[in-house]
This record gives structure tokens, sequence and C-alpha cells, in this order.
């Protein structure tokens, strides 16, 4: 190693007071605002969300946009391959597909929005109270959750359907009547694992109540896992409705939803292939806009590097 | 150490056993008394496994006892109490953690984790008094004011290690239990950390329950030291005695196996190596625990639990070799 | 372990109980009530439901008796087809969903591990992005979308296989990729992830500085380690594959149950409905014991026991 | 005494989101056959990333070797391809970890990892790996081999665990066994089981130790030779007894002074202040300078080059520069004269 040129100068002692050496550099940042940084960071994310509030934007202003009622019969033009007048074509009844595809995204995201919300409200609250009180209280809970589970999920809607009077809430309640354990479980699994953690110990130690430990130690910590849980229900909750109304137990008619829409146009596949095309496309889009999204937000409130 | 020293807690046979299924109860702590006395540190050494934090978080009712007492300041802890009565106890007993990692939520400010035992217990005025208490204990634990509105992320270990302290200090306690303080840091932050607390304790007058698995720092800051083994007390003796006259077996060998930061020393010594492993302590050896593993093992240690007794001023031991009953008639077998 | 496996019956055995309780009070209280006859029923059926269900009896004698015959494994006879019993038509279609399922499940596993593998041996190049693009568009494409577009490209455009029914081994290979898709990519990302962790465990360099090759270090020691969480994903993979037939075996015209769960549904065949309701509970809940051994069998920390040594 | 590994300005890097991490800056030591060299520093000083570097263990990217030299038997580690690589590991060179509860195969035999070395470096026939596997085994002081040998890690105890780590680690007779904090995650006791092990088998097998450590009783006990590192850097090398008893380097001293003392004395402990330096922006100079009680303007700008102060001892300190300040071994940094009991 070359050595400097130094001069005596350079051999003067430099004093530190005591703040340098607990000098913090750069920006304070809560756990929040970092992971929205590395969000942000995420492209493929950043798309999801951008189809989804295209998507919300469209399923209001795509059936007035389009000159075209989504339910108007106009049996003449049947069939119709896309064209300058009817952007998506028609169907067999006529009617513009354009209109009804965004009409169906308005059904097919409040049905996944809702049902994912109601998901939530009951997941939380089950699996919180399990976690939190534990023992039989726990042991009881998770029981029933046990043999709700033994039904496949499918399965119990599908039941349900059958014996309730169609409508787009009975669909939502059919869905969410155990869609809400998956919910449940993350958030018990976290609230027994934070309940041992250190910082809640503390808290106690210094005589904290229930509800504060609940609400400023428990809560604030599971909402990472709960976002993307949530991020993930919402395009299993579009799916199940798809699949409900190609299997024609969805919602009923005049109301279109995508799925409803791609079991229509199955009997044209050879013909029409465009009918299945659109509805079908947009599903896909939904599901992988969502799917994006919680992945990144999993990698974001999950700093460990992948 | 003077005569009229005055008594801040006195631990009675304290029992924690924690139920594993139907058919397995650990034994964490299984019977062990002490006192602790106004102002001092009292150390609580051992292996993992042997108990020491469940002790520690048992006398602050942070488990429920399975059996025994506590008493702090002659009342006692354990028994029924009104949520008042209990919040006067929080006050007073307070707790610093291992893993300065762990123990500091990560979704609160710094100011908010320190002022939790001032809002919890309503100690604050108003906001001004509240920020005037955190900025001060800030600055009783080297920080400054600044640092109150960052994260815990943002510190290093030493510095979140000092934060917990602030916390645990924001309540005024008479007593702290320091959990391991310093067995996840550094060296260098070790000392930090260890002469923050001594300098607190002689400002404040605090009373320490300091439990580690290191004995040289536990030498180091404790007046009294306690070795646990597998859920008992073996030895409770002044620090000082304890490495000049080490009574029981176990502690003879822990003091052995330390290794000094001395290589003249670490050279001549003749170390005493226990072989083989700590038992589980959910099926521990009958009679003394450590006879298992102990190199004067006799007999009658398989069958009679050693009585905790009074080998001379401050120093107690719970070994067969020193019960004149036994010594002389069973003959050492190994 | 007879102990475990006795415990483990007798949940299964009351988490059927409450399936058929459950499931008997559903259909009690579907519109116009399950026996009632709310089709035109043959008087030789209505004779014959009346008798094995006294559907003139108090309903909680109802209920008993069709615990009883449950537990004796007599779901009854159909309501729509005169002379079919339920257990017939199960013993009928099953064969053709097991099949069809049993393909579906090795192509998931096999393709999913093997690409989560890759992914996560080339991670952050190439390799790993494309397995990930695979997975991502897997799940976000649903198997009856996946079903019909596997449809229109190779039977009707490519005419390469046959477009539907259940007559050779060729016939299978449409239904059973679009009900492996799902599953599949959830393996993948599930295997991927697994593997990341693993390779980044200290065993692994253990491995490593024993001058271990790579392909040693990667099969022997990452995979099998890795693999746990896919076993333990074989469960909900037996649901998926299970329910995913509702809707492949209606597209592709094979007559499976899952087929005839959907008639059932549509026909308002009550007693097909609870039959293969219980009959789907209870494939579900035998599968996840055997994934339980299985998993016990591969991991030695896992004693069944549920205890130690 | 021949050397038998000579590392040459080793600087590693890794490129991480959000920087590029500098975890050692130019690190030089080497190691004599049969010696015990241990390597000293607080967590972060890169003292484990040094030790992976010499099995080439980083996984490169993220990690990157920008300069330097590993010279092993006359060859440069650094240049070696990943399968001239395999027939080091575990033959020439073999490694032991900190953790013993991670470091083993929880789905494989005890039997069977220590076999598989044995099968590839000696070629020996499964049978024959078996048996030498028991007498590993036997060596290594586990109760009961015949029997131990067919269970899973989870059986083992702790300290059961790090023996079998080192009977897999001396299987082929290496001529460099590297121990990563090898006794710190365990109890004392076994700790001193432990180390007392490696002392009576590098005895009788003649390997040579880089030990791994940040407790200094471990370095007194086991080495013969110290390297202290510091913010990715050797800051000071020497024989044991020159760092315990003639150091020159004021982290040294603050290492030494922070260690309670056995004589029975409760003064306040010589605390190091301030927190290790950011390795993604290292300082320019000395990487101590910010928590150095003696720093100087020079500090600052300039790393210091090694004063060789003895055959064996050398130290990169401004202080020892001539024009420097006279600044004595401060009291708290004296070892020796205590009496100890044991």
């Amino acid at each position: 190693m070359p050595q400097p040129q130094l001069n005596d100068s350079d051999f003067e002692p430099i004093q530190y007071s005591e703040y340098d050496a607990e000098k913090i550099v750069g920006r304070s940042t809560s756990f929040w605002k970092d992971a929205w940084r590395r969000f942000r960071k995420n492209k493929l994310a950043l798309i999801g969300v951008v189809i989804i509030i295209l998507l919300g934007i469209m399923s209001f202003i795509g059936s007035p946009i389009s000159g075209h009622n989504y339910s108007d019969n106009d049996l003449i033009n049947s069939n119709q391959s896309p064209s300058a007048e009817h952007w998506f074509g028609t169907d067999n009844l006529g009617r513009d597909i354009f209109s009804r595809t965004w009409y169906g995204a308005k059904i097919s995201l409040f049905i996944g929005l809702m049902a994912a919300f109601i998901d939530l409200i009951i997941g939380v609250i089950w699996g919180a109270t399990a976690g939190f009180f534990g023992g039989k209280i726990d042991e009881y809970m998770m029981r029933i959750a046990d043999i709700l589970t033994a039904v496949p999920y499918l399965l119990v809607v599908i039941l349900l359907m059958v014996i309730m009077p169609k409508g787009l809430w009975t669909l939502i309640i059919a869905m969410t009547i155990t869609g809400w354990i998956n919910m449940a479980r993350i958030v018990r699994g976290q609230v027994m694992q934070l309940k041992s953690e250190e910082y809640v110990i503390a808290s106690r130690s210094l005589g904290a109540k229930k509800t504060r430990l609940m609400f400023r130690h428990l809560v604030p910590n599971t909402l990472g896992p709960i976002l993307v849980t949530l991020t993930l229900t919402i395009p299993t909750a579009i799916f199940t409705e798809a699949f409900l109304s190609y299997l024609g137990l969805g919602v009923p008619a005049p109301l279109a939803s995508w799925g409803t829409m791609s079991s229509d146009a199955l009997s044209f596949l050879k013909y029409e292939p465009y009918q299945l095309f659109f509805p079908a496309f947009f599903i896909c889009l939904t599901m992988l806009a969502f799917n994006v999204i919680g992945d990144g937000m999993s990698d974001a409130l999950d700093p460990k590097e992948r | 150490m003077d005569n009229n020293r005055e008594r801040l807690l006195k631990i009675e046979n304290l029992k924690k056993h924690f139920k594993i299924d139907r058919n397995t109860v650990l034994k964490a702590v299984d019977g062990i008394s002490f006192d602790i006395y106004k102002g001092e540190t009292f150390g609580l050494v051992g292996e993992s496994g042997c108990g020491k934090s469940t002790a520690g978080r048992t006398i602050l009712r942070l488990h429920e006892a399975t059996e025994g007492e506590v008493y702090f300041a002659d009342e006692n802890v354990h028994t029924k109490k009104s949520a008042k009565q209990l919040k006067k106890f929080n006050r007073s007993m307070q707790m610093i953690f291992q893993d300065p990692y762990a123990s500091l939520n990560p979704r609160m400010t710094v100011k908010d984790i320190i002022a939790e035992g001032i809002d919890i217990h309503g100690l604050a005025k108003n906001k001004q008094d509240r920020l005037n208490r955190i900025n001060s204990l800030l600055e009783t634990v080297g920080l400054n004011r600044d640092h109150g509105n960052r994260y815990p992320h943002e510190f290093s270990g030493g510095q979140r290690q000092r934060i917990g302290i602030a916390r645990a200090l924001a309540v005024d306690p008479d007593f702290i239990v320091a959990d391991e303080p310093i067995s996840a840091l550094d060296v260098s932050i070790q000392a930090q950390v260890v002469n923050l607390l001594k300098r607190l304790q002689k400002e404040r007058g605090l009373t320490f329950l300091f439990i580690a698995h290191d004995l040289s720092m536990v030498k180091h800051i404790s007046d009294r030291v306690g070795v646990m083994y597998l859920g008992n007390m073996a030895e409770i003796a002044a620090s000082d005695d304890l490495y000049a006259e080490p009574l029981h077996p176990y502690t003879q060998a822990l003091l052995s196996a330390i290794p000094i930061a001395d290589p003249k020393v670490e050279r001549s010594r003749d170390r005493i190596i226990v072989e083989g492993d700590v038992p589980s302590p959910v099926d521990p050896p009958s009679g003394c625990r450590f006879r298992t593993r102990c190199p004067f093992a006799m007999d009658v240690c398989a069958k009679v639990d050693p009585v905790f007794q009074k080998y001379k001023k401050d120093h107690w031991v719970a070994c067969h070799l020193y019960d004149e009953d036994y010594n002389e008639d069973y003959k050492v077998i190994q | 372990m007879a102990k475990y496996l006795l415990k483990r019956l007798g949940f299964i055995l009351l988490s059927l109980f409450f399936i058929v309780t459950i499931t008997f009070f559903i259909m009690k209280a579907a519109p116009g009530g399950p026996f009632a006859s709310e089709r035109k029923l043959t008087p030789a059926i209505e004779q014959q439901l009346n008798e094995i269900y006294g559907l003139d009896d108090p309903l909680y004698k109802q209920y008993i008796d069709y615990v009883i015959s449950t537990a004796q494994l007599d779901f009854g006879p159909s309501f729509k087809y005169v002379g079919q019993s339920v257990n017939g038509i199960i013993k009928r279609s099953f064969p053709y969903s097991f099949i069809l399922g049993m393909e579906a499940i090795l192509l998931s596993l096999s393709i999913g591990v093997l690409l989560g593998v890759i992914a996560a041996l080339k991670h952050n190049k190439f390799s790993d992005y494309a397995a990930m693009v695979i997975a991502v568009l897997g799940i976000s494409v649903p198997s009856f979308i996946m079903a019909t577009i596997l449809q229109y490209i190779f039977a009707i455009k490519l005419q390469a296989l046959p477009v539907a029914k259940f007559d050779s081994f060729a016939h299978t290979l449409l239904p059973a990729i679009a009900l492996a898709t799902t599953p599949l990519a959830f393996i993948a990302r599930l295997m991927r992830s697994s593997m990341l962790d693993v390779l980044n465990a200290d065993y692994i360099k253990t491995a490593k500085s024993k001058g271990l090759s790579k392909r040693v270090v990667t099969y022997k020691h990452a995979v099998r380690n890795a693999i746990m969480p896919v076993v333990s994903y074989m469960g909900p993979l037996v649901v998926g594959i299970l329910t995913g037939s509702f809707i492949i075996e209606k597209i592709f015209a094979i007559p499976g149950l899952g087929n005839e769960f959907v008639e059932s549904v549509t026909n308002r065949d009550y007693t097909v409905i609870m039959g293969t309701t219980v009959f789907f509970g209870a494939l579900l809940l035998v599968s996840i014991l055997i994934v339980d051994i299985i998993y016990s069998l591969i991991d030695p920390r896992i004693k069944i026991t549920g205890k130690g040594e | 005494m021949s050397r038998i590994l000579e590392v040459n300005d080793l600087s590693v890097s890794f490129q991480t989101y959000h920087a590029e991490v500098q975890a050692i800056r130019g690190v030089n030591f080497h190691l004599d056959e049969k010696e015990t060299l241990a390597i000293v520093g607080e967590s972060g000083s890169g003292k484990s990333v040094t030790a992976q570097s010499i099995m080439r263990l980083i996984e490169m990217p993220p990690g990157e070797f920008v300069d330097g030299s590993i010279m092993f038997a006359g060859e440069d580690l650094t240049q070696k391809s990943e399968k001239q690589m395999e027939n080091i590991r575990g033959k020439e060179i073999s490694m032991i970890f900190q953790d013993p509860m991670t470091s083993l195969n929880p789905t494989m035999t005890v039997g069977k990892q220590i076999a598989e070395a044995l099968i590839k470096h000696q070629h020996m026939s499964k049978k024959e790996a078996h048996n030498q596997g028991i007498a590993l085994l036997k060596l290594v002081g586990i109760p009961n081999p015949e029997a131990r040998i067919n269970q899973y890690p989870h059986q083992y105890s702790g300290g059961m665990r790090q023996r079998a780590m080192i009977a897999i680690a001396l299987s082929c007779n290496p001529k460099i066994l590297i121990a990563d904090e090898p006794t710190t995650a365990l109890d004392v006791t076994i700790q001193a089981q432990i180390l007392d092990l490696m002392r009576g088998l590098q005895e009788k097998v003649g390997t040579a130790i880089i030990l791994i450590t940040h407790d200094l009783g471990v370095v007194a006990n086991a080495a013969s030779r110290v390297a202290v590192m510091y913010g990715g850097k050797i800051v000071e090398t020497g024989t044991v007894d020159e760092i315990f008893y003639n150091p020159k380097h004021p982290y040294t001293w603050g290492l030494l002074g922070s260690m309670p003392k056995l004589d029975g004395s409760h003064e306040t402990l010589q605390a190091i202040p301030g927190s290790p330096p950011d390795l993604a922006d290292p300082p320019k100079g000395c990487p101590f300078v910010t928590r150095c009680p003696h720093a100087m303007k020079a500090c600052k700008e300039h790393m210091p080059a090694y004063t060789n102060l003895s055959d064996t001892q050398k130290t990169a300190c401004w202080l020892l520069d001539e024009r420097a300040p006279k600044v004595e071994l401060p009291e708290s940094a004296i070892v020796g004269g205590t009496t100890v009991h044991g």
C-alpha cells in the first residue's frame, strides 16, 4: 500500500461528541412507507393496480359510451362479429357485447370485493378471538372451522345455491359462508405467534389492558398478512362466481356477469369464438391483476429478500 | 453487604409447570426459594432450559405460578388482585428483554414505545409533559430527542436495547427483571448496556434480577448470584464468594468451563469437563437433578432430594456432599 | 401409531356425521322440501321413497333414518332416474373421475415440482421468470376457460385430439390438462419458494462444504426437504381436482361423478346430491389422512404417534 | 512450519437491493501447518464472509470477488472452477458452522451424511463408509455409535450434533478446518466439551484450524495466532500472547476493555461507544475512526498501512506513526494478574 503524504497537522486528535456516535443517517421511514416504496418498485404489481383501476372506471362508463344498453335485444343483428357499431360484436340475442362486458365487470368486481370484504370481517373476528384467548375457546372455534372445511368450498356453495332463491346476494352469502375460514386461520396463526413476541409481553408487563394489546400491538402487526390474503381472496371469489355462472347457478338473467356471458357463448364456440373471448379474457385479466398485486404486496410487506 | 439490608422480594417454593399434552408436564421451575434485597443485583445463571427465564417471568406474574409465593415488599403478588392493585405491581416491577429485535413493536415510533407505560398509567399531565418525559428518558439512556420519531428498525442492536430500558424506566419501577439483556449483543456493545444498567441502579436505587448465561458478566454486575440447574436452585452466594469458593459440583463445572480471556491462565488451567448433556426437564432425574453428570455422584443422590441449606453466611447450597448425614457414610460411586 | 389412526378415524366419522346432518337439513330447507314431490314422480318411486324415508314421519324420525341408512352406506334411490340407486350411480361414474383425477394429480405434481425446482435453481434468471410467468398465468386462467381454449385449439382447429367423451387415453388428455393447470401453477410457486428457503439453509452449506456436486446437493439434500410443503398441499390438491371435475367433466361430456353431481343439481335430484356430497366429504377426509401419513414417512421429525422417542 | 494458506488483498462485495456492500476490503493473512488461527471481530466485521470465501461457499451473484487471491497448495482458489472446488471441499479444506441445530440435513440419517464425503473423496463402498462412520462417531466421543449412526439429527442433542459435524468435517483428514463460531450456539459446559474435543483431534489429526469467533475467551483458550477484524479489514494480527499482552490497536484495546475482569473488580467496563460502520458506505480511512478515542485527522482520510511490530505482529494504526501522539495501553485493556478458580 503506498503511504500517503501527511504532515504534522494530520496527527492532531479529533473529538467526537456523543451525538456523533449515535447518529442515524437517512430520513425516518415507517414500516408502511417502506413497504409502499418496495411495492412501487414492483412494476408488474403497479400494472396490476392500473388494470384494476381501469376496469373499475370502465365498469361505470363502458356501457354509456358504447351507445347500447346491455340488455337490449336486437335479433336482426344477432351473432355479429366485432365492428364499428358493436365494438366487441353481438351475442345470439343481438345484445351488444361491449356494453355487456362492462356491465359484467361491475357485477363480477362487486361480487369479488363484497365476498372478500365479508370474509375479512368474519375471518378476522373469528381468528383473532380464537388466537387471542387460546385454550378451550380456541380449540372449539378451530374445531368448528375444521369441520366446515371438511366439505369442499365449491360443494358448499353449490349446495347453498340449490336451496336459496337466485340472486346476487344469495351468491355472495353462499360464497362467504365457509369462505372466511382461510382468513380466520391466517389471522389466528399470526395472533398466536405475535402473542408471545417480546414486545407484547413488554406491554403486558407494563399493565396494558387486552384492548390495548389487541389494537396497539396485534392488529397493526397482522395487517400485512391480512391485506395479502384479502387481495388473494378477491380473484378466488371472481373465479367462483364465474364457475357457478358457467354451471348455470350464478346470477340470474337479466343480470350479466362475465361467467354467464362465457357460459352463454359456449354453444357458439365453433363459429363465434369472439363471444367467449371477451368475457374469458377479462376474467383472466382481472384474476391476473389481483394475483400480481397480491404477490407484490406479500413481497413488499415481507422484506425478507426473495 | 451490610446486615440491616431490607428485603424487597421474597420468592418461596416457586413452581411453574407447563402442560405439553395430556401426559407430559414440563417442570420449567420446580420449587425455588430466594430473597432479593433492596438496591442489589441478584444474578440468576444456568444453561438454556434450566428455567431461569421462566422464573423471571413468573415472578412478574407474566405466567401464573403453579405453586409457591412471591412477596413484593411483603405483599403477595400471586394472590388474586383487583385490576388497580395489579396495575400498581406493574408499575413497580418491570422487565428488560433479551432480543433487541423482537422486543420493540416494529409499527410504533420509539416515542410511542417509550411512552407506553406513561399512557397506560396516565402519568403525563398533558401532551407537553408526555413529550418532556420521553425526551428525558431518551437522554437518560444516551439517545437524543430526534430519535423519538424514528422506528425501531432504524436502530442498531445496542440502541434498541437502550430503548427497551427507557420503556421500562418510564413507569419509575423499583425492581427490574433483566432477562438476558446482553446475550444477543456484540462484546463492545454488551459493555455499553451493562454500564448503563449499573449507572441507572446507582442513580435511581433500582433493584435488579439479572438473568444470564454468561457467568463473567453476571459476576461483574451482581452482588449475589443464584445458580439454577433443571428448574432447581443449586447454589446461592455473594458473587465474589461464589467465584472464590463454589460449593456445588455444577457451579464448579460451570465456572471451570468459562474460557477466560487470558491465554496464560487458559494454558495453566485444569478444567472440570462435565460429560453428557442436560437431561430433559420433562423427565428429570430422581433425587439430585445433576447426579447424572456429577463427578461426585453418590448412591444417596439418586434417592433423596438434597435440601437447600445454609453453608455459611450468604452461601446456600443443595448438595449431599455438604450434608453431614451422608458425606461420610456413602462412598463416591465413580 | 394405531392410537393415532384411531383418533383420526374418529375425527373423520365425526366430520362425516356433521356433513350428513348439514346436508340433510339444507336439503330439507330447499324450496318445496326435498322429499316432497317437486317433480312428477312415478308412483313406484313415490312408494319407495315413502318406505325408505318415511316421508310422512316427523322430521326427527326421517333424520335418524337417514343417518342410519347412511351409516350402512346406503344412500337410497335416485329421485330422477327410475330404478337407479345413488350407490349405483357412484359406482358407475366414480371410476371415470378417479382415472381423470389421478392423471391430473400426477401431471400437476410432476410438472409443478419440476418448474419450481428449475425456477429456484435459476433464481432471478430467465428460466425463473419464464417459469413464474407460466405459473401466474396458470393461476389466473380458470380451469373452465382453459378447457374451452384447449378444446378450441386442439379439437376444433387442429383436430388433433377428440373434443369430448371418454373412450381412450387420448380422450383424457385435454380434460386432465385443463384440470391440472391451476394446481400445477400453484405447486410450481410453492416449490420455488420452498426450494429457495432450503437452498439458503445451513445444511445445504454443509453438504456443499463436503465437496458434493451441485447435482447431488440439489437432488439428495434440497429437493427432498423442499418438497414437504408440496406434500402438505396434497389435501387441498385433491379438493381442487375433485371440485374442478364438476365443470371439466361437464365441458368434456365425461360421465364421471362430478358430471353426475352437476346433473343432479340441475335436476334437483336431492338424494343424489346428498349422497355424492357425503361421498366427496369422505373421500377428502381419507385423502387428507393419507397425505398426513405420507408426510410422516418422508419427514423423520414427525412421529405420528404424536410423541418423541 | 510451512505455510498452507495465504490470503492476499481479498475483497468481496455483495450486490444488494439498495447498494453494494463491501463485506471485506483487502484482507491479508496466512495459515501455517497445524496451527490455530483465530479471526475475531463483532458481527458484520466480515469474519464469516472471509471463511466462506475460502470455501467458495458464497453465492455469486450476489457476491463477487472484487480483488485478491486465496493461495492454497500453490494455486489460487478464487480462480478454480466449481468442479475443481468440489475436490478440495471436504477433502483438503472442510468447515463446521455456528448452529448445529440447522447445519445437518433433517431428513437424512447422520450415518448417511458422514458417508457422503467418504464415498466421494475416499471412494469407499457404502459398507466401508458406514463402518468408518461408526469409527468417526466414536472418535468424536458419541456414546453407542453403532446405534447412533442410524439416527436422524433431531434425535441428537445440540452438543452431539456439533460432534457429528466435526466427524463429517474431519472424515477425510483435511489440511484445514474452518470453524465458524463452533461454540456460540452451545451452552458453556457443552462449549468446553467441544473446544476440548477440537484441541484433542487437532493433535491427533494434525489439521490446521481457522477459528472464527467473537469470544476472546475462546480465542485465549484455543488459538495460537489471532487476526482482529473490524469493518471488513484486519486491523491487527499477531500471536495470541502478542494480541492479549501487547495489543497496539485501539479496537483491540476496546475489545479487551469491554470484557469483565474476573479479579473481583466491579469497576465500570470500558465500553466502545457507538456502532460499527455501515459497509454499504464504508469510511474512507480507518474503519474504526468513528469510535476511536484517539482518532486523528489522518485517520478520517487515509487507511493506515501495517506496521510490523515483530516477526509475527502487524498493526494498522496511525498511532504507530512517529509523528502521532504517544498513547499508552489503557489500564482496562491490561490482561493478566488475575487469580482464577478452576
